[in-house]
Formats: C-alpha cells, sequence, structure tokens
C-alpha cells in the first residue's frame, strides 16, 4: 500500500524521532494524539502498515511514553490510557492461542487488526491531505481571469443549498430579534372628557333604551381611537353620567348589551 | 460560418468573459444549434497546451486558468490564503474522500475529538457543507465537499481525488475493517521476550487500571 | 529558458489574470531581464489573431479581450442568482424551520418589513410555496418549503433539517442563548392541517366559507 500515490512525502520529524528519543518527545505537540503518534512510529517499522506487527509497535509506544515521563513532560491522559490499552493488547497477543476468552472480548488478533486498520486509514488521509496540498491551487498557484468582461457571462444559475449558512442566517436572526427592544406603538385612546363632552350632547337624544354600541362612535378605518376605545371610554362617561344622574343604564344579564336613556328629571330634585 | 473553428473561437470568447466555470450546458446554450461543444472543448485544450494559460475541467465545468508553472510571476494577484491547520487539513481529506461523513466518523478516523473550530473553518470557507442526516440511530447529520472544493483544488470530480482509486481497491475508504485485511501475526514479533520488562513501564501499576480500561472499552 | 517562447507565455498568463490593462514597463517590471517585451507582444497579438480573444492597446497599455465580432455572445444573461440574497437566505431559513408560517412571523423575527421581493424570488425559485390559510382573523396565507428547497440542500425530509443540538455541536449558539431560546422542529408541522387551510387555487374563497367556519368554531 505504501506509496502508492505521492512517494516523496516527508516523514523527518516521523524518522527522527525513532532515532531519537527527544526529537519524538518535542514533536508531541505537532501530534494530535496518541493515534498520531503511533502512526509516526510505525512508519519506523518500514514495512506495509497492513503487516505491522503490533507487538511492537506497543512497545516502541511504551518506550514512548516512559521516555516522556521521565523528561517530565506531562502527556494528555488519552495518551496513558492509550498506552495502558497497548500494554494488555501486548500480552494478549503473547499468551498461547487458547485465551482464556474473557467473555465477549474479541480475540486479540482481530484488534491488532483493527489497529492496523485505523492507522492505514490515518495514513492514508495524511498523504492525501499532502497531495491535496500539492496540488495547484486556485488563487495561489493558478489564476482565473483578472477582469472579466464589462458584460459578465454567469455560470447558469446551480443553486447548491448550504445548510450551514441556512442555520447561521437562521440563528443570526433569532438573536437579532431576541435582543431588539420592543417598543410598541401607543393604541390612540378616545380621551374620557371627549367621551364625556359627546355623550352629554347626545342626551336630549336619548330619549329610549339605546344600545351602548349605538351611541359610541365608529371609528376611522386608517387613525383614531380603536372601536374598542370608542366604547371603552363612552361606557366610562355613560357610568359618570349616571352616577350624575343624569342617564340611566341597564342590562339583562352579564355580558348582554348595555342600554342607556336618559334620567327624567326626578321631582324631588327639583 | 458554422464550422468546427468558429465554435472554438466562440467557447474561447466565452470561457475568457465568463467570471466563473462554464458548463457544457452554459457554452452550448449560447452557440448554434447542433455545435459539437464537446468536440470544441478538446481541440481548444490542445491548441492551449503549452501556452501561458490553459483550459481545465473544475467541478465539472470549464474554465480557463494560469498555467500551474508560472505560479511564480503572479506575485500581484496573489491572495494570501487562509492557511488551513493540519488537523483542518487532515479533516478535510478524511471529509472528501469518505463523503457523506458524519463528525464521529471523522473522529474515529483521527482518533482525537475534532476540536470545535475545525470543520467551523472548513464550513466557513464553503469547502464543505452539510450533506443531511445518516439514516442510523441518533441521525447524524453528514458532511461533503463543495463545489467550491473541487474548484479550489482544480478537480474535474470528485473520482478525480489523488489515490482515490488505489484507497478504494485496498479497502481504505470502508469505516470497518474490510474483511480481507490481514490480522497481523503475532509470532512475528520475534523479539518480544527480550522486551518483556517494558511491560511494567507503568510502574507496575495497578492491574486495576487496566481491568477499568478494559472494561470502558 | 528565457526565451521568446517562455516570454510570451509569461506575457499571457500576466495579461490574462491582471485586474486592468498593462503597459510595457509593468510586464518588463516581473519578467527575467532583458525580455524583449515589444516584440514578445507583437508576437503574441499575431499568435491570436483569428482567434476568440485579442491582444488590443488601450491607452499606452495592452489588454487580452474577446474578439470584437462575437460581442454578440456576451449578451448579458440575467439568470436566477447562483447564490441566494443575504435577505433571501434570511427569509429561507424562517420559513423553513417556523413553517407553515406567515408573513407577518417573518416579518416578526427579521424585524424588518419582508420586501416583497425576496418572497416572490424564493417562490419564483421554487424553494418555498404558498402552503394554505391560517385559521385565524384575516386567514393569512402560510408559506412553507417545496421539495426542492429538500433536494437543493439535500435533505431527504424536513425532519432531517438540522436541529438546535446541531446548531450547539457547530459552535453556533454558544452560552449566551437567550433564556428559553427554542429551534423549532418544522417536522412537526407537517401536519398542521388543523391550524390551517389548504389554499383554494380555485379561488374559491367565498366569503361564505369564512362565516361557515368561524360558526363551526
Amino acid at each position: 500500500m505504501s506509496d502508492v500515490f505521492q512517494p516523496n512525502l516527508d516523514f523527518k520529524a516521523a524518522n527522527e524521532a525513532t532515532e531519537d528519543g527527544e526529537a519524538l518527545i518535542i514533536d508531541v505537540d505537532g501530534y494530535e494524539g496518541p493515534l498520531h503518534v503511533l502512526l509516526a512510529l510505525a512508519r519506523s517499522q518500514k514495512v506495509d502498515l497492513m503487516q505491522l506487527s503490533i507487538t511492537r509497535l506497543a512497545e516502541q509506544y511504551l518506550a514512548f511514553v516512559h521516555r516522556a515521563r521521565s523528561l517530565r513532560f506531562s502527556l494528555a491522559a488519552d495518551y496513558l490510557v492509550m498506552a495502558a490499552w497497548l500494554a494488555y493488547l501486548k500480552s494478549r497477543l503473547l499468551l498461547p492461542r487458547p485465551d482464556k476468552g474473557r467473555g465477549d472480548e474479541p480475540p486479540a488478533e482481530e484488534v491488532a487488526a483493527n489497529l492496523a486498520f485505523r492507522l492505514a486509514k490515518l495514513d492514508a488521509m495524511r498523504k492525501a491531505s499532502e497531495a491535496l496540498n500539492q496540488r495547484p491551487r486556485l488563487q495561489r498557484d493558478v489564476f482565473t481571469r483578472g477582469d472579466p468582461e464589462q458584460v459578465k457571462v454567469v455560470g447558469s444559475g446551480r443553486l447548491e443549498g448550504d445548510l450551514y449558512q441556512l442555520m447561521s442566517a437562521y440563528i443570526g436572526q433569532r438573536r437579532r430579534e431576541h435582543y431588539r427592544t420592543y417598543r410598541p406603538e401607543a393604541p390612540v385612546a378616545y380621551a374620557l372628557e371627549d367621551a364625556r363632552g359627546r355623550l352629554r350632547e347626545l342626551l336630549p337624544e336619548l330619549d329610549r333604551w339605546t344600545a351602548l354600541q349605538g351611541i359610541a362612535p365608529m371609528p376611522d378605518e386608517d387613525f383614531g381611537p380603536s372601536r374598542a376605545s370608542y366604547l371603552a371610554s363612552t361606557l366610562s362617561a355613560s357610568l359618570e353620567l349616571v352616577k350624575e344622574g343624569a342617564l340611566e343604564a341597564r342590562q339583562r344579564e352579564a355580558f348582554a348589551d348595555l342600554y342607556l336613556k336618559v334620567r327624567l328629571a326626578r321631582p324631588e330634585a327639583a | 460560418m458554422n464550422d468546427q473553428h468558429h465554435i472554438e473561437r466562440c467557447i474561447e470568447a466565452l470561457l475568457f468573459a465568463a467570471a466563473e466555470p462554464l458548463s457544457i450546458n452554459d457554452l452550448a446554450r449560447r452557440l448554434p444549434e447542433g455545435a459539437d461543444v464537446v468536440e470544441a472543448i478538446q481541440a481548444l485544450r490542445q491548441r492551449f497546451d503549452g501556452r501561458g494559460v490553459e483550459l481545465v475541467e473544475v467541478a465539472g465545468r470549464w474554465r480557463i486558468q494560469t498555467a500551474a508553472d508560472l505560479a511564480f510571476l503572479m506575485t500581484e494577484e496573489r491572495e494570501e490564503p487562509r492557511r488551513l491547520s493540519k488537523a483542518a487539513q487532515e479533516t478535510l481529506a478524511i471529509i472528501a474522500y469518505h463523503q457523506p461523513v458524519t463528525r464521529a466518523e471523522i473522529e474515529a478516523v483521527r482518533g482525537v475529538q475534532a476540536s470545535k473550530g475545525t470543520l467551523d473553518v472548513l464550513l466557513e470557507l464553503g469547502l464543505v457543507r452539510m450533506r443531511g442526516r445518516r439514516r442510523t440511530p441518533g441521525r447524524p447529520v453528514t458532511y461533503g465537499t463543495t463545489d467550491m472544493f473541487l474548484e479550489t483544488f482544480g478537480l474535474a470530480n470528485l473520482a478525480d481525488l489523488p489515490g482515490m482509486t488505489d484507497m478504494k481497491a485496498l479497502g481504505l475508504l470502508d469505516m470497518n475493517l474490510p474483511p480481507g485485511f490481514s490480522v497481523p501475526d503475532p509470532s512475528l514479533a520475534s523479539d518480544a521476550s527480550d522486551t518483556e520488562d517494558e511491560l511494567d513501564l507503568e510502574g507496575g501499576d495497578s492491574p486495576e487500571f487496566v481491568q477499568d480500561f478494559v472494561g470502558d472499552e
């Protein structure tokens, strides 16, 4: 498998690492995790990764961890977990075949093969990533027309949906929505004094029971107080007039229409 | 004068003038009925051979670009592209070769939890997009590459990814151990016995630790 | 290889990639010392003769442009945009997550009057459709996404739209999340039939019907 593409990749760091323990330890920062270290070590065996000796790899890795610790280089926990796991795997691989099969544990050879596969895969991806990087890159190595003609020729509209952009667009707005200050327009109310004045003027006409709805002014469509406001203010004004004794009010039952009628002057009030 | 030469001239002019790559259909739509665009493209391509600009296919469409070996001239045009970290590059490769792929699968290949920024950067740069959801429990989101990825790296299509065929043949693009994968023979570890001691490296650490870990696994 | 052919290639590439016409001096500055730019330009000019593009001198500088007789090809074409405008993208996002949604509701989230144009663009692109009428006073039309939307975004169905968990995983939602913030699950809205009426395309929106309906309620 090795070298099927990009034969001349630079694995200097990995090579140095195996010659000289310190080089590797210093490079740990550059590695992302135990699997990357394992890959660097595995490459030093100079065999097809699929034929890798996992026992040997385990030894190499344990030696690496050992050196790192002796230099008081603090290793992240997952490096140590990997060390423990490899030590255990190695011991299982070295045991005589009739492994006292621990419950549902897969055979050690299968586990080892799996590790080799993961390393081969990661290796392939590393090489792929470098191979991609070596391709002529747009606006780095190759360039398109610097000044497309005044008349733009645009490719056909093949809309490529971008869910990430969709999500970002959504979240951006929801955020804005939340932090937007809410400034409701104050509703225009029908002033009580106006209602009172109007009702007083209407008194002479209210000589029969008349529904409140019929008395309150009708709203203008576009501006001015709403119907509800006209009704409410007229009702309030009418109650005041009732209190004053100028008006009578009547309602058959709760929520039924309210009727108003002018109160005839009482003899005793005279 | 609808001859091949005329068609070639037209395509050349259109591709020069275009602000982005054009598909065969884009071209055909602007050319006289019945024009053999594919043949003209091939002829043009040869004509450009060895010139300062060349005709290439990217993301299934065609564009004219400067020859790669003249990159050194283009100091003024060069945009310093946002440098991708090693982690981001590796992630991009994994997505390109395995798409559609879930975040968990990416992490499994790399053996590390994807740091938050890695995928974001690729998504933001428009090199990677969310493709949909896997029909498995949890219905994880899957990722794939965009046309812009192909355009950036000058690839006609995904099959053109370097080494793709070899990797496929070797089963390296499967997510699980392919059936033919050889199991390493532990007996080949000839020098196992003389390093036995190194097992102790954890300082004879409690067997419980090993035990625990195995338990977790 | 500083021969004339190489110089020609370089000039070709430089003129192609340049954002504006280049003078002989501009070119000479970027070419190897002693290159005969003038001669190369003349040679290139001849080489372009009869091709789809030509080398012309404008105000003492040089540029490559499409041949004058092919101007008819360069008619401007207003295609639907390949990328949605920001406003369209935002409106589409709200419709996708909140469908079925009325125009007033879209405006409430966006905080701007949804320009009629934005919705029209989305309708025209076939990404959005009118779904029905909300059973509320005024019976406003509700909007939702189409199958084309799903195709464009590579989704099998609306349930595949990334949800809040996915947004969190990508770092789109961070800790200073407004309290009570939630992202609706549009897949639950698929049978909104109990809150809205199907849009009657026959224009049978007879007022009697509304009357009847209100009576039933």
